[in-house]
């Protein structure tokens, strides 16, 4: 670590999107929505500290004991002040609630006409899936979205809670196993936005990031029409990456949550039981679809089964892929 | 110390006139006494050694977050160290912390008695807060556990750390802490002084009752809800595990219905020991007394009404978010009221900036603070992006490290003349002041501003660009520790050297000041009659009118 | 003001103090209203204790209405009822125990008190029948749910439920034997309970006839509700 | 509330008359017969469930009144055994109220787009390894 990653704060202000001193870019419609009922309640919050706090300071200064003889004011409380500060804070607290209810509305009805993309998360990293379009991305790749019109996530996650949060895009909303959760939003301008994972989900919570990318509508149809699964084979190795395999498999050797891949297929495996299996087809396939059948000697069950979420044909693409790791 | 007669009598036998620390001897006499003076010295003790354990985690945790990059430990390691922080700091410092220690000692003496309702009772609801400690120990020397203090499933369900000890040990506490509330209700309905109404009542009692009513009744529903996840653990009941058909947010509710209430069992409290020392040392009548007392009773009351607020991005429904969010700004006016009354104490007083004026007014600083900021989190929209990043982290420090702890070192302070018989040296008590509040804020105000730019919470690798709010977090972290070595320092050294206090060092009015320092065994000699407010002081002009 | 003699701090104490009374109580009606409203209090904590329990009940049959209405036909009503009957008549016994008390007969205390531990013992042994029924038909909890009467929905939730109401409720039956038979040894035995001083065999009644309700209410609600 | 601890309170000395808890235990009979008879009558369930309830509150009345002294004991302690039933509806009303209102917002806009993929309003879980087309 050098000097300088150790007191940044000498170096020079930190590169920072343009977003205000408190809050992070505007790259959605609500952003500034959001941002108008946050600043609104922080300009009151400073006026209330400075009357509070300035009142304190002053009293702590003006009713200072300073030859220990003085006397003190009688008063022990006035209703009609207490009415005063009961009645307007509590007016003021409801306005607060109606302006965030107002907003929070909107951000909770998806409008008809948004792309619907499907979200799905697990144990530390997400996956995508375009439905209209036939389209998996995974973590690694982004959640690619149009600029400028409203798209909705149907998330759902496969073991854990996990929360998909967009700092830029002011949503949030844990993605909880067994139901459907949804957050809309319409992005604006182009770029790439920060994605993280907000519900403690377990080792690698705070490696569960992933991308946003923007794209002008036109790029975006290009984008999809580059990528929509055309009725050819499908690729084993894409699979391998959209559905997150990578994220646990590495195919170099390495030993990362799951066993590496590489050249592993028809060699004999250690089973935690102690049995010993060959791995062919049938051991990949029902280590896919129930993958705590039988689990390799040293790794804990954490894979979770892709039953229901992969076809037949996508099993064997993936199969062939993992047979060419040599 | 003061004891009165010569050298006792050999043998238990013990002299009544001597202070509550010499009349017995040896550990034995400690650990099965009867008196609600040492079983509230040995919470005191318990209290801030597991405060000590908790702070070193807290401390690990922030060195750890020094660089973006993962330095000190694997991400399950870092999780296991905010675990610990969290859970021991929550059950077992900051729900017993004011009413265990400061409580036991003082409500009996406060109320002109001899003890509290039930002796008994309060020894067993010790015994038992110990028992559940060594649980919680066991669970750090056995590992430690990584799903944080909230547990939520089904992470908590199916996670292989030792979970079911640190359930255990969470599950015992409850118990201690509803035997003390249970204690305290029946001892501030029964036992008052003669002529002592509920009108003159010290503060500090209608916080510990307004605490003690939450304690009885939210407690259980955490009992519940840690048995039914043992068993979930263990059998696989399937209430809370989505796999088998349960519901996880249902277990949020579980968990919130007692979590809420269980904050304002920590600040409650507080408000009570500042109100005290507002009123004491700027020598001046509390403003505004029923209104206070009357708002402790209501934020114990609304504090149940409102759980869901933590809930707002869970999948709970909107309809429940809205009536949640509403009912926040409910319980948001009683405790403003009490933060004006406050500052309203000091006008036209004789204010003595002591050292324990020093932390009352570090706590209304650093709570009042921590109050407007909860605002944001109450708000739908806003709490959508705030929830779970560093703003709430700020958020609960600054109202509960800034409130409960603020309020327990000017406790504190306050009685630690008539607790321990010696005064304190007030030159190094106002510098321990100024490095804690000082390290407070360096540490949590950086909190904030990262928090609303999106940094999460619980993250042991973070984006490079938070790397300076983390960095000043972690400095202002060991300023803070820093600041709390001095003050537990100076308070010992008290013991050793410090001066011999008086009976009444501050000149206060509430019936604990009107036996020795330390108090007897038996608090009085002969019958208490209370026939003067707690705030009547002398120095209060009556013709000005 | 504190009043510095003690003989007058014993006029203030009113008549001379009983034996059982406490040092730290002014007299011995304090001590017993102080000794009742603890109780209550913790009457109310074990309120909201079983209040999870219902709560889970609520929750789950809300979300699983037609497998809770299926799986409930597996419960055998008549012995539900039969438990039903054997606690309220061993609450009556108990509130006859406390009765005796008051009357300071020592003999028909004691026998009322064995009146409710037998029947407390029936209660259990009905509920030892009900559970091995379940074990052996396989309608368990969780994982170890095997019966396949039933489609759809989560039947397993149901019977999680059904084993955590019925098993704490159980668990506060054998605590209250252990109480009574403590009672029966200890105090009794040694004359500590009289007419005068009784809020120990008092707290035990209302204390078992807290259990009594909480099964009054669980009853309908797990065995009959259609 | 007495002015000071020091009044004497009127400790709850009632005796009740051995018939009057027997009379009492035969009302409790009855209702338990009651209350088994009207599940039998095939009442649909919402409606069965509130006499259930509304029954067992009967009889716990009953219980609290006079096996519990409640009658004869300080208002004080009734009012704090009635209090604690008013936290137990607090986390009934609220959590029920979560529970039924999941999803409405999304069905009330009658959203196709969001009511094909979501199924029934809440996910049956697939509890059995060959899941109901849903996650698993």
């Amino acid at each position: 670590m050098t000097l300088a990653s150790l007191l940044p704060f000498l170096a020079a202000s930190e590169a920072r999107a343009e977003g205000t001193f408190w809050m992070p870019e505007q790259a959605s419609t609500f952003a500034e929505e959001v941002d108008w009922i946050y600043y609104f309640i922080y300009w009151i919050d400073v006026l209330f500290f400075f009357l509070v706090i300035g009142a304190m300071v002053y009293f702590a200064i003006r009713y200072r004991a300073k030859t220990g003889k003085e006397r003190t004011s009688p008063l022990k409380g006035s209703h009609s002040l207490e009415l005063a500060w009961s009645a307007i804070p509590g007016l003021i607290l409801l306005s607060f609630f109606w302006f965030g209810f107002q907003t929070y509305m909107d951000m909770q009805v998806p409008p008809k006409d948004a792309l619907n993309i499907r979200v799905t998360g697990q144990k530390w990293n997400w996956s995508f899936e375009y439905p209209d379009y036939g389209i998996r991305q995974g973590g690694d790749q982004g959640l690619v979205v149009p600029s400028g019109q409203p798209v909705m996530l149907t998330m759902s996650s496969v073991d854990v809670l996990h929360s998909f949060y967009i700092p830029d895009f002011r949503v949030k909303k844990d993605v909880v196993p067994n139901r459907y959760s949804t957050i809309w939003f319409e992005a604006k301008g182009t770029g790439d936005h920060q994605v993280f994972c907000t519900e403690y989900c377990g080792d690698d919570h705070s490696r569960m990031l992933t991308k946003v990318h923007v794209m002008e509508p036109a790029k975006f149809r290009e984008w999809v029409r580059d990528n929509k699964a055309d009725d050819g084979p499908v690729d084993g190795q894409s699979l391998f990456s959209s559905m997150g395999c990578i994220g646990c498999h590495s195919i170099d050797g390495s030993k990362l949550v799951g066993p590496s891949l590489k050249g592993k297929y028809g060699t004999d495996e250690q089973l935690t039981d102690g049995s010993t299996v060959a791995i062919d087809d049938n051991y990949i396939r029902e280590s896919i679809m129930v993958p705590g059948a039988k689990v390799v000697a040293g790794y804990a069950p954490q894979m979770p089964p892709y039953q229901g979420r992969l076809n037949d044909e996508e099993v064997n693409a993936l199969i062939d892929y993992i047979k060419t790791l040599k | 110390m003061s004891s009165t007669t010569g050298d006792l009598a050999p043998g238990h036998e013990h002299d009544h006139h001597a202070s509550y620390l010499t009349a017995t001897k040896g550990v034995a006499s400690w650990l099965f006494t009867l008196d609600h003076k040492r079983i509230g010295v040995m919470y005191l003790v318990a209290i801030l050694t597991f405060f000590l354990i908790g702070g070193l985690a807290a401390l690990g945790v922030r060195a750890e977050l020094f660089t973006p990059e993962p330095d000190l430990f694997t991400g399950s390691q870092y999780n296991r160290w905010f675990t610990v922080h969290g859970a021991v700091m929550v059950f077992l410092v900051l729900v017993p912390s004011i009413p265990a220690s400061l409580g036991n000692f003082f409500l009996p003496l406060m109320l002109g008695q001899k003890d509290v309702a039930f002796p008994r009772l309060n020894l067993l609801s010790f015994h038992i807060y110990i028992l559940g400690a060594l649980f919680l120990i066991y669970t750090l020397i056995s590992g430690g556990v990584e799903t944080g203090w909230t547990f939520y499933t089904p992470y908590s369900s199916t996670t292989d750390s030792s979970v079911i000890s640190a359930l255990m040990g969470a599950f015992t506490l409850g118990f201690s802490s509803i035997l003390t509330g249970i204690n305290f209700i029946v001892t501030i309905h029964k036992m008052r002084a003669p002529g002592m109404t509920w009108r003159k009542m010290p503060l500090f009692l209608w916080g510990t009752y307004a605490t003690s009513l939450i304690q009885v009744l939210a407690t259980p529903v955490i009992a519940v809800t840690l048995f039914l996840l043992m068993f979930e653990r263990t059998f696989h009941i399937g209430i809370f595990d989505p796999a088998l058909g349960g519901d996880p947010v249902l277990f949020q509710h579980f968990f919130w219905f007692y979590s809420h209430p269980v904050v304002y069992v920590m600040i409650l409290p507080a408000f009570g020991v500042i109100s005290e020392t507002v009123s004491i040392h700027s020598r001046k009548h509390i403003f505004g007394y029923m209104a206070i007392a009357a708002s402790s009773v209501a934020i114990a009351f609304i504090g149940f009404l409102v759980w869901g607020h933590h809930m707002f991005v869970s999948g709970q429904s909107e309809l429940s978010g809205t009536i949640f969010s509403l009912i926040t700004f409910g319980v948001a006016v009683p405790t403003a009221i009490k933060v004006f009354s406050w500052v309203g104490t000091m006008y036209g007083g004789a204010i003595r900036l002591n050292s324990v004026m020093l932390y009352t007014l570090a706590f209304l600083f650093i709570f009042t603070i921590g109050g407007l900021t909860g605002l944001f989190l109450a708000v739908l929209a806003v709490d959508v992006h705030m929830h779970d990043t560093y703003f709430v982290v700020a958020h609960f420090h600054y109202v509960m490290m800034g409130g409960t702890l603020m309020g327990f070192i000017a406790g504190i302070h306050h009685w630690w003349p008539k607790m321990t018989g010696k005064m304190y040296n007030e030159k190094l008590a106002k510098f321990g002041c100024l490095v804690v509040f000082t390290g407070f804020n360096l540490t949590f105000f950086t909190q904030f501003v990262m928090g609303a730019r999106g940094m999460p919470r619980r993250y042991h690798e973070y984006l490079p660009e938070f790397q300076l709010w983390h960095q000043l977090s972690t400095i202002g972290a060991f300023t803070l520790a820093a600041g709390l070595f001095i003050t537990l320092g100076y308070l010992l050294l008290s013991l050793k050297n410090g001066e011999k206090a008086s009976k009444n060092p501050w000149g206060a009015k509430s019936l604990e000041w009107e036996t020795e320092s330390p108090p007897i065994e038996h608090n009085f000699v002969g019958q208490v009659v209370c026939d003067h407010g707690p705030y009547d002081f002398d120095e209060i002009d009556y013709s000005r009118g | 003001m504190l009043s510095h003699n003690e003989n007058e701090a014993e006029a203030a104490g009113g008549h001379e103090h009983p034996a059982w009374q406490a040092h730290h109580f002014y007299s011995g009606a304090q001590q017993k209203a102080s000794v009742k409203l603890g109780m209550w209090a913790f009457l109310v904590q074990e309120v909201l204790f079983f209040s999870g329990l219902f709560m889970a009940y609520f929750a789950f049959r809300y979300l699983y209405p037609d497998t809770w209405l299926a799986a409930h036909e597996l419960l055998d009503w008549r012995l539900g009822g039969l438990n039903t009957v054997v606690l309220l008549f061993s609450s009556l016994t108990m509130a006859l125990a406390v009765r005796a008390c008051q009357l300071d007969d020592m003999k028909a205390v004691v026998r009322y008190l064995w009146i409710t531990i037998g029947c407390a013992g029936i209660f259990m042994v009905v509920k030892y029948f009900e559970y091995s029924h379940k074990f052996h038909a396989g309608t368990l909890p969780g994982k170890w749910y095997t019966f396949d009467g039933i489609e759809g929905g989560a039947p397993e939730v149901f019977f999680a439920v059904y084993f955590m109401m019925t098993g704490v409720h159980g668990l506060h039956v054998v605590i209250g034997i252990g109480i009574m038979l403590w009672m029966i040894f200890g105090p009794i035995r040694k004359g500590k309970i009289s007419k005068d001083y009784y809020p120990l065999v008092e707290n035990v009644g209302l204390y078992w006839h807290l259990v009594d309700l909480i099964w009054i209410f669980l009853f309908p609600l797990l065995y009959l509700v259609r | 509330m007495s002015a000071s601890a020091h009044a004497h309170e009127e400790h709850g000395e009632h005796i009740s008359s051995l018939k009057s808890y027997l009379v009492i235990f035969g009302i409790l009979l009855v209702l338990t017969v009651v209350t088994v008879g009207v599940s039998r009558l095939g009442l649909p369930s919402d409606i069965s469930i509130m006499v259930a309830i509304g029954v067992a509150c009967v009889k716990a009345f009953f219980v609290a009144g006079w096996f519990m002294h409640l009658k004869w004991d300080t208002r004080f302690n009734l009012l704090v055994f009635l209090g604690g039933f008013w936290f137990m509806l607090v986390f009934f009303g609220f959590t029920l109220t979560d529970l039924g209102s999941r999803g409405n917002l999304i069905e009330a806009n009658d959203n196709f787009s969001q009511r094909a993929d979501m199924g029934a309003k809440y996910a049956e879980p697939a509890h059995h390894v060959e899941g109901s087309g849903g996650h698993h």
